[in-house]
């Protein structure tokens, strides 16, 4: 275990996570792969944590994105509820009329 | 040292305010019935003088910072805190004649103040976990305001700044956690100090990471995408206010962070003098063919925060960047809503060609259009041609002459747009063509907050000498 | 005083444009009185006047603006912007007094045009770069909505085009400013500090940009070829007024623009670039001469003529530039000549385009086809047109002789080549000759039966500037006394 | 030796997991395979030291993943479980843009310089949390509280379509409330 | 201001005032031709008030060019003369104009201000000032009668001529302000050289264009559609006078550069020569006139151009005095008889004695006849000319044999028998006492002019003048033999007529296809250019632009799109509609600059694909290229 090995794992948390907010049409599914990026972000801030500055400061950052995480997925939920209310849809292309 | 350790809330008396005027706001609100909802909106009026005030008389102690050095009080949280105080109120004078008395304006009000106090918090803060806090209190309220209003449309909005967000918002934190590392904590003094030491490509990664998230929020390229959409598809106040005050706190954010990042380096200017350009140009260009005037003051918008970032490139190097950005930014806040209000006094006018004839029908709204479409094109002495002047001397004095010459390059491509609109206001009408409402009614009120704008957009740029003396101090670190 | 000067017609306009309860007769006689107060008050400045000496300024003002970037509200005259605002107020007054019989809108475009007038003396007086920038702006936003509003033809386009390609020039004047701004110690837009400071003094490759952003910025104004393609349809389609100021006034701030800013302050650069704008004078000499000669429409044909008379004044100015030994007074002389053809053309081809506009309000065609024989049943109109057209051709007894005679005396004897532009004028007495004799004279026909000849205010708008053009050419002392000093200071400045 | 054994093996379960959210054919195992990996790099967090975030991010997202479950049923109108799903778009670019920044941000990781650890984690890293939290870093936790606030109005008004008017009468008077489906405390 | 001064200044100023009082005052109709004829005496009686005081004056005009004026011994004599011509030809006028009189006598007397400012003028600035408002008044007494097209157009042609030359006059002040002697007239052979060279090189151009030389000569036969007392003043005293009177007044500097007066010379000998021959081809007798109006200046000219100032002036005199007489007895035959055609003059002199009889002597003079005036002057010149060149002084005698046929010619036709009774349309058929007597005292100045170039007062005035005192006995004996042989032979053999030369050697053909039309074809190429490309250029490089933009946008397709298919789409879109606008040049207003540009508009919305997804993508793609591009950076340094 070291900070490259950690590094590495979150990053392919990270591209999984954005591979998935590429490429979902749905809203929530797209809204999972933006959750796993998180995860990737939070396991790289433990990971910098431990092997390069362990001060209590970056605790309250993991506290943050965490935080963080959860009220962004509330509104995506809101958001999504929103759209199936005013467009009958959860699906992203589905919502594609303002554009150029 | 010793005073940086210091808590000293009071010195975020206007954000407390605000704070607490939303919660006012909103409690107060749901014992409000529906007709009788502009009580709120006198309410969230009064917090918001009320900071306005508190922020002016900040403005006259020397710069400090609070809670341990994370939030600093200084010219810039001063300028950006009375801007988006003032913005805001302006907003509320559109919204008055737009959502008045519909179900939700108690909670638009509540959101817009909350989202206007995480635009303060985002504008002082200067350490990245409040950073990232700031940014997180400016854009859920936004969310909540776009999807609104607009109906169909507005939840596509909704869905699009939503996503955007979401995803610059991971970047924010993605960048930050690179940083912290970096320097093995948060706080700007901090970084100030060990980032010239550190690897210069994991502060590329980082510092890019956290002008992601700046950047939706200011609505710059390439995290524009959302601007132009949501400007169309959601309603007037929210228009407005998500083209003007989110983009003051994310623009003094992106100052504080490269001032304290590009100490003895460089790069970082580059990066924000290549932005800068590339919002001019791609919003001045994606302007060129709208023909929905609120999509094209979208579009327009993202070429102002190119506009806005010119001096960003010579944070540092000239003694103009700060002063010439905070101008800037008030002069852009009261003109852009000027010709926001125009299109919210006008709302079936969904069309540039509608416009046509509107001088004969509607002098004063003509007047206060041709005003702020001026204003926004940089002529003088309105108050954004001072901007645009000062902040293209700026580069031009640190070192960016190109970027001068694309300021004045992109004036000329914005001008053609907004000929393209005012053009037709001097027109002659054409037979048979829509009508304009005549004026009074709920549309008067957006239709004198245009006035108002409009006046003020000419007195800041006739009045620039008073205001720029108070404009010039240093960062607090 | 100067202020008085400048803000009496901003704010009488403001009036005007903000009480529709004016109406049209008042809003007309308002207009007229004011162009002839500011007259009165540029005459009271003009007998008050004493010359500064080199580099000074009359009836000075300044009042701080926007410290931080040492740009304050400074005005005042001197030989080289006295003539010129006395030419501007006696253009505006003839316009007024043109317009009393307009019926179209005449309260907003009284207020209008007595908005242009305040910003162009405003321009003229500016003794700070970002007050000169904010009233050549403001002229280009005017003029715009005048042709727009008031044109014929395509005015429109005409006036779109007009607005972005002047725009594209005050932009890149303003890129100018900056750069001077940057590069004096300390950084100030103040134009006589600037003068004295000469910044960019020794670095060519930077004084170099810098005089090419305001020379585009100014070429485009002035016009010179190649950037004059706006002014032809601009004429066009503008009304009668429009042209008048555009022409009579508005151009000169192009001009205006070299002797104030772009001479004094980058002499090394003017020096080292002297010969490409001799050239440009040259082209645009002869080029405006030839593509006017080809005009079959009047107002077109006046137009590319103010191509013309302007390259008179950029190659004086250029060749002021030039190396030659111990030549000061044929500085002095080509410059004071580019001043006096900076007033005489104003005053001639205000005249001219005001008599353009009667042929549109009698007929609506400026199609020189379209007349034959005018002089028969409009003699007063062909008189004056013929003398309007002598006058614009240089002949002596008229203010263009005065100023093209010393502009080709100094500038040949700067520059031996400049004689090639002595065929401009002759071509320029071809091409007017050729029009008197197209649309005057001949048999009667076309639309020439029943055109009705000069009404009262069309003459006394009209001849006056004649008649000043005149007294300027037999009796040129009052205006070069003014003028000479000043003259000579720049010639100095340039090559000292 | 056994750390990074165990280490391996979380990493390979969160990644998987990760991948298996958007293999597997429906949207309710798709959330359970999120949760999976969100509880494996909980894991790794505790692993890394730090055993209470760990333990909240465990916490945490099992609720969430529970709540994306009811929020699936609730308002996407589908059987979860039953309904076959390929909901994608623009694959092929979507990978070779993830395979893009996973290839950056892993060669970044390997091959920057990282600097050396600075200091020392503190003896009770929860208790040094709280203090740091209560000390230093209090405005930041004192604007995370706004944030909660905003959230909650934000996502209510958005998700609701009724409002208080819909239920009450415009002045707030009727009496009871107009629900579809009355209920709650007193009723 | 001295008295003289005064005088002197009246002298110019007079005639200006009164006639801009005529010509621009509605209703001077009646007062016209007699308020010209008193200014018109008051002006000669002046004249011979300022001829012996000789006063000079300097007006400030502008800075090193003075306004000057001045009388020395050449204007004293020319001066009067002038003054004296003008009267008589307005005299002639009075009784020969019968409509718009205000103009005609307003602008002649204009005309002759400006002749008397430009032969008193001391200083280049004051001289060009004369000599334009000259060139521009000829224009407008030309086209005077303007319902006839072709009339103003031989003002055009005769303005725009002589302007060619006066060009030459500006680049003389440029060359004099170089030159450092300053703009006095008398000071410029002090000029430094080369200033010298191009001062003396600008004059000549200047005067030669005035005086008609070759190959200016054309624009004078297109000047005879002028009524005819303008050809008699023009021709005499006037215009082209003061074409060979300004080389006069320069002869020092044309000497002083050593190669101008031979130029001088040369153009005067051979424009003599020629324009003999075209004048005995013509068969008109105004145009007649002309051409020998341009020999005889070509006398002048090489009298300048050889040194013999006395002699030059003297037959400048004299011809003045000389081609008046004939000019205004043709104009009176023409208003008579309604035609200027030799054949249609048969025996005019029978009809009308007084007429007949005055031009006989003119003609006689003109031919060369001793002893009349023309005979003496010009062996005064010739005499000069032969110290020159042996070949200069035979050229002469060419000349002066030609003069002498085309006189023998006029004076054939007007002897003949065989008049037609009646007067062509057009004709009054009468000429009035008031167009009789001036030609009386012009012919009593043409017979005794001649005494200026014989002793005693030969030597006086080569004495004042500079010269050579006068003409060997023998020179002016075989002159005086040449002239009588060829009038004899003249009227023995019918005089031939050149073909060759009818046209006045086709110089105005050539100047048409030569100068003007090629000026023309420029002109409207420049136009069609400044239409077409100019105003395009501009255009061109947004274009370039856009091409390049649209490039970009391909690299940036391939490396982060999403959907190829639908930028290729939205491309194709994009085109059309551009090409749609293009086309049907809908949004008219949108041309110009910004009509280029909109391709760039369209390029630039491209991303916009309303698309979140790809929104999202765009974002990452733009930040991870931008980090990588960092990253290399930094590496890199």
């Amino acid at each position: 275990m070291s900070l490259d090995a950690v590094l590495v794992v979150a990053a392919a948390l990270f591209a999984v996570g954005l591979y998935g907010a590429l490429s979902q049409q749905v809203v929530v599914m797209v809204m999972m792969g933006l959750e796993l990026m998180v995860n990737g972000v939070l396991l790289a801030a433990a990971g910098f944590w431990w092997f390069m500055a362990p001060a209590p400061s970056g605790q309250v950052l993991l506290l943050v994105v965490l935080a963080a995480m959860t009220v962004e997925m509330a509104m995506g939920f809101a958001v999504a509820t929103l759209l199936h209310r005013r467009r009958q849809t959860d699906m992203t292309d589905m919502a594609e009329d303002l554009s150029r | 040292m010793e005073a940086s350790m210091r808590m000293l809330p009071a010195l975020l008396l206007p954000e407390i305010i605000v704070f607490i005027g939303a919660l006012a706001v909103l409690l107060g609100g749901s014992f409000l019935p529906r007709r009788r909802q502009w009580i709120a909106r006198i309410v969230a009026a009064l917090a918001l003088l009320a900071a306005t005030a508190a922020a002016v008389s900040a403005m006259f102690e020397p710069a400090q910072t609070a809670f341990s050095g994370t939030f600093a009080v200084d010219t810039a949280t001063g300028m950006a805190r009375i801007v988006t105080a003032v913005a805001t109120l302006l907003v509320l004078g559109v919204a008055s004649g737009e959502i008045a008395a519909s179900p939700r304006e108690s909670d638009t009000y509540a959101l817009l103040l909350f989202a206007a106090t995480g635009v303060m918090v985002l504008a002082g803060a200067s350490d990245l976990l409040v950073l990232i806090a700031g940014f997180l209190l400016a854009s859920i309220p936004l969310y909540g305001i776009v999807g609104l209003a607009g109906g169909r449309s507005g939840a596509e909005a909704a869905l699009k700044t939503y996503l955007m967000g979401a995803l610059s918002g991971i970047l924010l934190m993605l960048g930050v956690t690179v940083l912290y590392a970096l320097a093995g904590g948060p706080g700007y003094a901090l970084l100030g100090e060990t980032l010239p030491d550190a690897p210069g490509a994991a502060v590329g990664a980082g510092v890019l990471g956290v002008l992601a998230g700046l950047l939706f929020k200011a609505g710059g390229v390439p995290f524009h995408f959302w601007v132009p959409d949501a400007s169309q598809g959601t309603g007037g106040t929210a228009a407005t206010f998500l083209t003007t005050v989110p983009k003051v706190g994310a623009l003094v954010a992106v100052y504080r962070l490269v001032d304290t990042v590009s100490t003895g380096e460089d790069t970082l200017l580059f990066v924000a003098a290549i932005l800068a350009t590339a919002s001019m140009f791609l919003g001045n260009l994606a302007a060129f063919w709208q023909t929905d005037p609120r999509r094209l003051l979208g579009w327009s918008t993202v070429a102002q925060v190119g506009f806005l970032l010119v001096p960003v490139a010579a944070a540092g190097r000239s003694g103009l960047a700060l002063p010439s950005l905070l101008f800037y930014l008030a002069a852009y806040a009261v003109t852009n809503v000027a010709a926001f209000a125009v299109t919210a006094a006008l709302p079936r006018h969904q069309e540039l060609a509608a416009y046509r004839g509107l001088v004969r029908a509607r002098p004063g709204l003509a007047l206060a259009l041709l005003v702020a479409l001026l204003g926004l094109v940089g002529t003088p002495p309105l108050a954004v041609f001072v901007g645009k002047l000062t902040t293209a001397t700026a580069a031009w004095d640190g070192g960016y002459g190109w970027l001068a010459l694309a300021v004045m390059l992109n004036s000329l491509l914005s001008l053609f747009y907004y000929l393209r609109w005012f053009a037709p206001v001097f027109a002659r009408p054409h037979q048979g063509a829509m009508g304009f409402p005549q004026p009074g009614g709920a549309a008067s009120w957006p239709a004198a907050t245009a006035g108002v704008a409009a006046v003020a957009s000419l007195a800041l740029g006739l009045l620039a000498g008073p205001l720029w003396a108070a404009l010039e101090g240093p960062l607090a670190m | 005083m100067l202020s008085l000067i400048v803000f009496l017609p901003l704010a009488v306009a403001a009036v005007l444009a903000a009480a529709p309860a004016i109406g049209p007769t008042v809003g007309r006689w308002i207009w007229v009185a004011v162009s002839a107060a500011e007259l009165v008050l540029v005459g009271v400045v003009w007998a008050g006047y004493e010359d500064p000496g080199p580099s000074g300024l009359a009836f000075e003002e300044r009042v701080p603006w926007i410290p931080g970037v040492n740009s304050s509200y400074h005005v005042g005259v001197d030989g080289l912007s006295l003539p010129l605002l006395a030419m501007t107020a006696v253009v505006f007054l003839a316009c007024a007094v043109y317009a009393l019989r307009d019926s179209d809108r005449p309260r907003v475009q009284a207020a209008l045009f007595l908005f242009l007038q305040g910003v162009s003396l405003g321009l003229f007086v500016a003794a700070d770069l970002i007050l000169f920038f904010v009233f050549f702006d403001l002229s280009i936003v005017g003029m715009y909505f005048v042709i727009a509003g008031w044109g014929h033809g395509n005015a429109a386009r005409s006036a779109l085009k007009f607005f972005l390609y002047t725009f594209l020039g005050s932009l890149a004047l303003l890129l100018g400013f900056i750069g001077l701004y940057v590069a004096a110690e300390p950084h100030t837009f103040d134009i006589p500090e600037l003068v004295a400071a000469a910044p960019l003094e020794g670095s060519t490759f930077t004084g170099g940009l810098v005089l090419a952003a305001v020379l585009v910025g100014l070429a485009v104004k002035t016009p010179t070829v190649p950037f004059h393609t706006w002014l032809p349809p601009a004429h066009t389609d503008a009304p009668a007024l429009g042209s008048a100021v555009l022409a009579g006034v508005l151009l000169k701030m192009g001009t205006y623009g070299f002797v104030r800013i772009a001479m004094p302050m980058l002499p090394d650069a003017w020096r080292a670039w002297a010969w490409v704008i001799v050239v440009i004078g040259i082209i645009s000499v002869l080029y405006g001469a030839f593509v006017a000669l080809a005009q079959t429409d009047l107002k077109r044909m006046i137009a590319y003529t103010s191509v013309n008379h302007m390259g008179y004044i950029v190659l004086a100015l250029g060749a002021v530039g030039l190396l030659a030994d111990d030549a000061a007074q044929a500085r002095s002389v080509a410059v004071t000549g580019a001043m006096v053809q900076m007033v005489s053309h104003g005053l001639i081809t205000a005249a001219l385009f005001l008599l353009a506009g009667v042929m549109q309000d009698r007929s609506g065609t400026y199609d020189m086809g379209s007349y034959g024989g005018l002089a028969a049943p409009a003699p007063r109109y062909a008189a004056l047109f013929a003398v309007g057209a002598f006058a614009s051709l240089g002949l002596p007894g008229f203010s263009g002789f005065i100023a093209e005679f010393q502009i080709f005396a100094g500038s040949i004897a700067l520059a031996p080549v400049t004689a090639v532009a002595l065929l401009g004028i002759l071509v320029t007495a071809a091409l007017f000759l050729r029009a008197l004799q197209r649309v005057f004279t001949g048999p009667v026909e076309g639309r020439s039966p029943g055109f009705a000849d000069l009404r009262p205010r069309e003459l006394w708008s009209v001849g006056p500037l004649l008649g000043l053009s005149l007294l300027i050419g037999v009796l040129p002392r009052f205006l070069l006394e003014v003028i000479e000093p000043a003259a000579s200071a720049l010639a100095t400045l340039v090559r000292s | 030796m056994v750390a990074a054994i165990v280490f391996w093996g979380l990493a390979v379960v969160a990644v998987a997991a990760g991948v298996a959210v958007f293999v597997v054919d429906s949207m309710a195992r798709a959330t359970y395979a999120l949760a999976v990996s969100f509880i494996a790099v909980g894991a790794l967090i505790i692993l890394l030291q730090q055993s209470y975030l760990g333990v909240i991010t465990i916490l945490m997202m099992v609720m969430e993943m529970a709540v994306m479950a009811v929020y699936m049923v609730m308002f996407m109108g589908m059987n979860p479980a039953l309904m076959p799903m390929d909901m994608t778009h623009g694959k092929k670019t979507a990978i070779g843009a993830s395979t893009g920044v996973f290839v950056l941000l892993a060669s970044g990781a390997l091959l920057i310089p990282w600097p050396e650890r600075r200091g020392v984690p503190p003896e009770d890293l929860t208790n040094a949390l709280g203090l740091e939290i209560m000390g230093e870093k209090m405005l930041v936790m004192a604007v995370v509280g706004p944030v909660m606030v905003a959230t909650i109005v934000a996502g209510v008004v958005l998700a609701a379509g009724r409002t208080r008017y819909d239920r009450l009468g415009d002045d707030l008077r009727r009496r009871p409330a107009d629900d579809p489906q009355p209920g709650g405390i007193g009723r | 201001m001295t008295a003289v001064q005064a005088a002197l200044l009246t002298l110019v100023l007079l005639p200006a005032a009164v006639g801009v009082l005529l010509a621009l005052v509605r209703g001077a109709e009646r007062v016209a031709a007699p308020a010209a004829v008193v200014t018109a005496g008051l002006t000669t009686a002046l004249a011979c008030v300022v001829a012996p005081a000789r006063p000079s004056l300097v007006l400030p005009f502008m800075v090193g060019a003075d306004f000057s004026l001045a009388v020395d011994a050449l204007a004293a004599l020319v001066v009067p003369a002038v003054a004296a011509v003008t009267f008589l030809v307005l005299v002639f006028a009075a009784g020969n104009i019968r409509e718009s009189r205000g103009r005609f006598h307003g602008l002649m007397l204009i005309f002759a201000a400006a002749a008397l400012a430009t032969a008193t003028a001391a200083s280049i600035p004051a001289l060009l000032f004369a000599w334009e408002l000259m060139g521009a008044t000829s224009y407008a007494l030309i086209g005077f009668w303007w319902r006839d097209t072709d009339r103003v157009g031989a003002g055009l042609t005769a303005f725009v001529t002589t302007r060619t030359g006066d060009l030459g006059l500006y680049v003389a002040a440029g060359a004099a302000l170089a030159g450092g002697a300053g703009m006095a007239l008398a000071d410029l052979p002090a000029a430094t050289d080369p200033w010298r060279h191009v001062i003396a090189a600008g004059i000549l151009v200047a005067a030669l264009g005035k005086a008609a030389q070759l190959p200016f000569s054309f624009w004078l036969s297109g000047a005879m559609k002028g009524p005819s007392p303008v050809s008699a003043l023009l021709h005499s005293a006037a215009m082209v006078a003061m074409g060979g009177y300004l080389l006069l007044r320069v002869e020092p500097l044309l000497a002083a550069t050593g190669w101008a007066g031979p130029v001088a010379a040369w153009i005067g000998v051979v424009t003599a020569v020629l324009m003999g021959a075209v004048a005995l081809a013509q068969r008109e007798l105004k145009q007649l006139l002309a051409a020998s109006t341009v020999a005889q200046m070509g006398f002048v000219v090489l009298a300048a151009g050889v040194g013999s100032v006395s002699g030059g002036a003297a037959h400048l005199v004299a011809h003045a005095s000389t081609k008046a007489l004939l000019f205004l007895a043709a104009g009176a035959w023409l208003t008579a008889l309604g035609t200027g055609e030799l054949a249609g003059l048969r025996g005019v002199g029978h009809r009308w004695r007084v007429v007949g009889v005055a031009a006989t002597v003119g003609a006689l003079a003109l031919a060369g006849i001793a002893p009349l005036s023309l005979w003496a002057t010009k062996d005064a010149v010739l005499a000069a000319a032969l110290v020159a060149s042996p070949w200069l002084y035979a050229a002469g005698l060419v000349a002066a044999a030609l003069s002498a046929a085309y006189a023998a010619k006029v004076l054939w036709t007007i002897w003949r028998r065989g008049l037609r009774e009646e007067a062509e349309e057009g004709g009054t058929g009468e000429v009035g006492v008031l167009e009789r007597a001036p030609l009386v005292v012009l012919a009593a100045g043409a017979a005794v002019l001649g005494v200026l170039a014989l002793p005693p007062i030969s030597g006086t005035l080569a004495g004042a003048l500079g010269g050579h005192g006068e003409a060997a006995l023998t020179e002016l004996l075989v002159s005086a033999g040449i002239a009588l042989v060829v009038l004899l032979a003249m009227f023995r053999w019918r005089a031939p007529g050149p073909r060759w030369a009818r046209q006045w050697l086709w110089l105005e053909h050539t100047a048409h296809a030569v100068v003007v039309r090629p000026a023309l074809a420029l002109a409207r190429a420049l136009a069609r250019f400044d239409d077409r490309v100019i105003d395009r250029a501009a255009l061109a490089a947004a274009r370039a632009v856009a091409v390049a933009a649209r490039a970009a946008a391909h690299v940036d397709d391939r490396v982060l799109d999403s959907g190829v298919e639908a930028t290729a789409a939205a491309a194709d879109a994009a085109g059309r509609s551009a090409a749609r606008l293009d086309d049907a040049g809908v949004d008219g207003a949108v041309e110009g600059l910004a009509g280029r540009v909109r391709r760039l508009g369209e390029v630039a919305r491209r991303p916009q694909t309303g698309a979140v997804h790809q929104y999202l993508l765009q974002a990452v793609a733009v930040l991870a290229v931008g980090v990588l591009a960092w990253s290399v950076y930094a590496v890199m340094g």
